[in-house]
């Protein structure tokens, strides 16, 4: 297809290069389309630059410092000093190696970048300006656009990122040094993932959260065992209670304000606090409306399952088009757009999407709950192995949790999982392929495990629901 | 028109059909797979033994260069019949 | 049926409490066959008790003790000290609390539990033999029986285990300290699993092999990236040498005396020689003849799909009946076991057994390798994702490595992958998975895989040998 005479036209406009607007460019190009991507701050997007991959680096090593500390029962006697600026630059290194990664994946797929903040002036007509006041803007005319602008910690009043002391998660990810007092607000799985964290540097984490539990989307047992450990790693955790304000504490620290819905306030002293309480999606500059586009009343963007907005040829993925807002979903509807724009019979037809949490121990989930199930009309039928009954689990010393899967009972057909304990992140895998390709229990439980592995815990927790399971009792 | 024997008489079918075969008597290498690549699911199975699929076609020509290691054998079921269950 | 009047009979009698012969018995008990379990040694067999499960405590404890010590790069200063005796007293913590488990939940399916060593009388009756001598005996009656009696370490000749530092993985697993310099006789998988443990304990490792490389069975790129990582840890490799004697050394140590085939000879000094090139079944004194059973020239009992021998009604699982000598594969022999003689339409009709080797990095495979796929008869198309574009690899520190998958071209079936890399082991389950449910490549990379793990390169491995891969370059 010919764009035209002009001097800068695409069949493919991409604005936002994180892991969803990134993947659809590929994906595009791949298809052989002319594709462009815009991108304003830095390739990879949230994910890779302030997100998923330097959250789960300094997990990694603030794990590793702690596990090595404490491992006195397997008779390993250390005393690991963290220099957090040199973890960091540790951290930081990784993400170079990221987000070059994906520049450079873009050229060799054919992908024109161009670095500057995109807004619509038309239905097919965008501009770029460039950097910063006086470099210029340029305008292009593309056949599909593609928006995934992402999304950016939502902020409180009265907690002011700009203030030294006051870290949205992207601070958190950057400090060089490690606070000896950090306060919470929010204990979603941003906020639990850096409580973990730092608890294990040696901060004393105070998180606050407004609900009466933390990881409000997950079920009771799989909270109760991130928290309890969260608690024996010595964070402290005040429920019921909103941040109100902070101020400043005579000791030179600060003093982190709390008001339950009773209007009952505390204080907690903090040096540094971090507010965690979600992301909103990013849509301001973009001028949508020039392209026809309207954002919901939380602000984003809604689209079908092919990823189209009420706009047919501009689709938007990612963050910006709603829940779930993980990268491997944004990712996804990605490649959706890249072939529905390609004329491929693509949709977002998946029937789960897998999410973990990166907390010790790790959270894995996909499908349904055994609640959810019933809400659905199934009659579901459950089976569960704990951890402490696994063999691997034991040798890795690591035996929290537990593996349940969720299937119908009729059909056999499973539905979902829940595991909580080692792994859990990679073994919802294959629980993920499962669902997608219509396994059923005994699908699961006669296929062959390699002993000893975690896995065998999902086909336990399988035969489990079956009434056979071996290295558990049978309910 | 003839399709094409799998490679080493394998049958793409999931252990919950392979294990239904059995059971009803039926050699999974006859039976007509609906699913991607004549991938076979446990409703060819019962459509094979309830004579739904007429057997002399695909799968059979297949079977005979390449015979799979499929069991045949569903006399174990009602040889071992006779072990008197516990629950009895 | 009714087993008659006299005091001992059982409908199943199961011979060995290995995973082969313990997942017999519960699963026997489970169908409500009156099953009773002969071991004459330790619950759990060889794998609990002086395989599997303390092999990976050790690998999992120097791991640690290895990573900790080496992580300066991400910021953590520690100098781990390792106690070798507490090491070793956490392993048999695990294992007590594994092999008491399998007692109680053999117990609690009703199986009946024996201590002693059984034999046949004839194919109906065994003779078990109590404790030590003057501990008298039972004879038992049969209506089917399971030989589950397992595998030992092959002594070499002028090698034998009784000299204090000869060692079998045996007497490797249950050190009080870490010899200076240990040398391995043969290169598979449990002479790496303990080359590796030993090297990052700290002693001096040579290992003698008479093939030219390590880890026969694998392919070379995977045995290349697990004998380099081996030598950085200095482990020394001498290949196309055979163990032939050993002598005092005047330093108090030992010599290890090789000799290649052309009859060049070589020394190594070493304090403990550990000898690990394979193992062998285990029937001497079982009478088997008496039963009407033979073994073939390796002295391996054969066993037809539904496990049952020549005798119809005694069947054999485990490393007794051969190849693959795994655990896993024991257990699931079990369970076809214990099925078929309720009367179950069970078989191993699986169509692929997955196999892990717990070194530095991890192996995991399951199915056919492209040179297999292609020996088979299919034309097999190849996709890879290496772990160095892992953006979960690069988090954890390890990046070694890579996914490959083999499927159909035609079909897109997905036949079999060689996984090398961190958490090998756990990775395979899914593409064991995949191919139990004839999944198509298409499956696989459509899947929704979570971010940031692992398993994304199972996925990416797909989508590669599609053409497709968003994170690699396509072939
Ligand atoms: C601390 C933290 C940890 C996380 N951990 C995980 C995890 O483990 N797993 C997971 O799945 N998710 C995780 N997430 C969420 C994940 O980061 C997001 O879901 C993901 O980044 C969404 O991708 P996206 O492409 O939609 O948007 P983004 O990654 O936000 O990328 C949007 C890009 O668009 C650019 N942009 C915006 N507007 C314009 C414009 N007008 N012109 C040009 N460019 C523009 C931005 O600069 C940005 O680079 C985490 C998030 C955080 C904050
Ligand atoms: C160091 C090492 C590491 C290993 N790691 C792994 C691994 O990671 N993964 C894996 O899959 N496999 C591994 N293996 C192999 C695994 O241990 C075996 O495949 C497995 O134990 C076989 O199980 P089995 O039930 O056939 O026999 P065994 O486990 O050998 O059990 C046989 C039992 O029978 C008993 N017995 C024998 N004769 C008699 C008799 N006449 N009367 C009564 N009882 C009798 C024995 O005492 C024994 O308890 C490893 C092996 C070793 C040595």
């Amino acid at each position: 297809m010919v764009v035209g005479d002009i001097a800068t036209g695409t069949e493919v406009l991409v604005i936002g290069a994180g892991p969803g607007g990134y993947v659809a460019a590929i994906r595009a190009a791949q298809e052989g389309l002319d594709t462009t991507l815009v991108e304003k701050d830095a390739y990879g997007g949230a994910c890779l630059n302030r997100g998923c991959i330097p959250s789960k680096a300094l997990i990694t090593g603030s794990g590793l410092a702690h596990e090595a500390g404490n491992a006195e029962s397997m008779g390993i006697h250390a005393d690991p000093a963290v220099d957090m600026g040199k973890m960091v630059e540790w951290k930081d290194g990784v993400v170079d190696r990221l987000t070059g990664g994906v520049e450079k994946l873009c050229k060799a797929n054919g992908v024109n970048l161009i670095e500057g903040t995109a807004s619509f002036v038309d239905e097919h007509t965008a501009r770029v300006a460039h950097g910063g006041e006086g470099q210029g803007s340029e305008s292009i005319e593309f056949e599909h656009a593609v928006v995934a602008t992402g999304s950016r910690p939502i902020q409180i009043p009265g907690f002011d990122f700009a203030e030294d002391h006051v870290w949205s998660s992207a601070e958190a990810l950057d400090a060089d040094t490690v606070p000896d007092r950090l306060g919470i607000v929010g204990g979603g799985y941003i906020g639990m993932e850096l409580a973990t964290t730092y608890a294990k540097l040696g901060a004393d984490v105070t998180v606050v959260e407004m609900l009466d539990d933390i990881l409000d989307p997950y079920e009771d047992d799989v909270k109760r065992i991130v928290r309890t450990r969260a608690e024996e790693l010595g964070v402290e955790f005040h429920f019921g209670e909103g941040a109100s304000e902070w101020s400043e504490a005579a000791d030179g620290g600060y003093l982190l304000h709390t008001e339950t819905e009773e209007g009952e306030e505390s204080t907690y002293g903090v040096d540094k606090v971090l507010v965690a309480v979600g992301r909103r999606p990013v849509t301001d500059g973009l001028d949508l409306g020039e392209a026809g586009i309207e954002t919901d009343d939380r602000g984003f963007i809604e689209t079908d399952d092919r990823t189209r907005t009420a706009v047919d040829h501009i689709h938007a993925v990612g963050d910006v088009s709603g829940e779930p807002m993980l990268a491997h979903a944004a990712s996804k509807e990605g490649i959706v757009a890249a072939e529905v724009i390609a004329g491929e019979p693509a949709a977002m037809d998946q029937q789960a999407i897998p999410a973990a949490v990166f907390t010790d121990p790790e959270i894995g989930t996909v499908g349904l709950t055994e609640a959810e199930a019933e809400a659905e009309g199934f009659d579901p039928v459950v089976g569960e192995m704990p951890f402490n009954a696994s063999g691997r689990a034991m040798t890795t010393g690591h035996t929290e949790g537990f593996v349940r899967i969720v299937a119908d009972d009729e059909t056999g057909f499973v539905l979902g999982a829940q595991i909580v304990g080692p792994e859990a992140s990679e073994l919802i895998a294959e629980v993920a392929l499962a669902i997608e390709m219509g396994a059923t229990l005994e699908d699961v439980a006669a296929t062959v495990h390699t002993h000893p592995t975690l896995a065998e815990a999902v086909m336990e927790a399988a035969e489990n629901a079956r009434g056979q399971a071996i290295h558990t009792l049978n309910r | 028109e003839p399709e094409p024997e799998t490679p080493s008489g394998r049958t793409f079918a999931p252990p919950s059909a392979r294990r239904l075969a059995r059971e009803l008597g039926v050699d999974i290498a006859a039976v007509d797979g609906s699913g991607p690549g004549d991938r076979i699911s446990e409703a060819d199975v019962r459509a094979h033994a309830e004579g739904g699929d007429g057997g002399s076609d695909t799968a059979d020509s297949g079977s005979d260069e390449a015979p799979a290691p499929t069991p045949t054998d569903v006399g174990s079921g009602g040889r071992k019949s006779a072990v008197k269950k516990r629950g009895d």
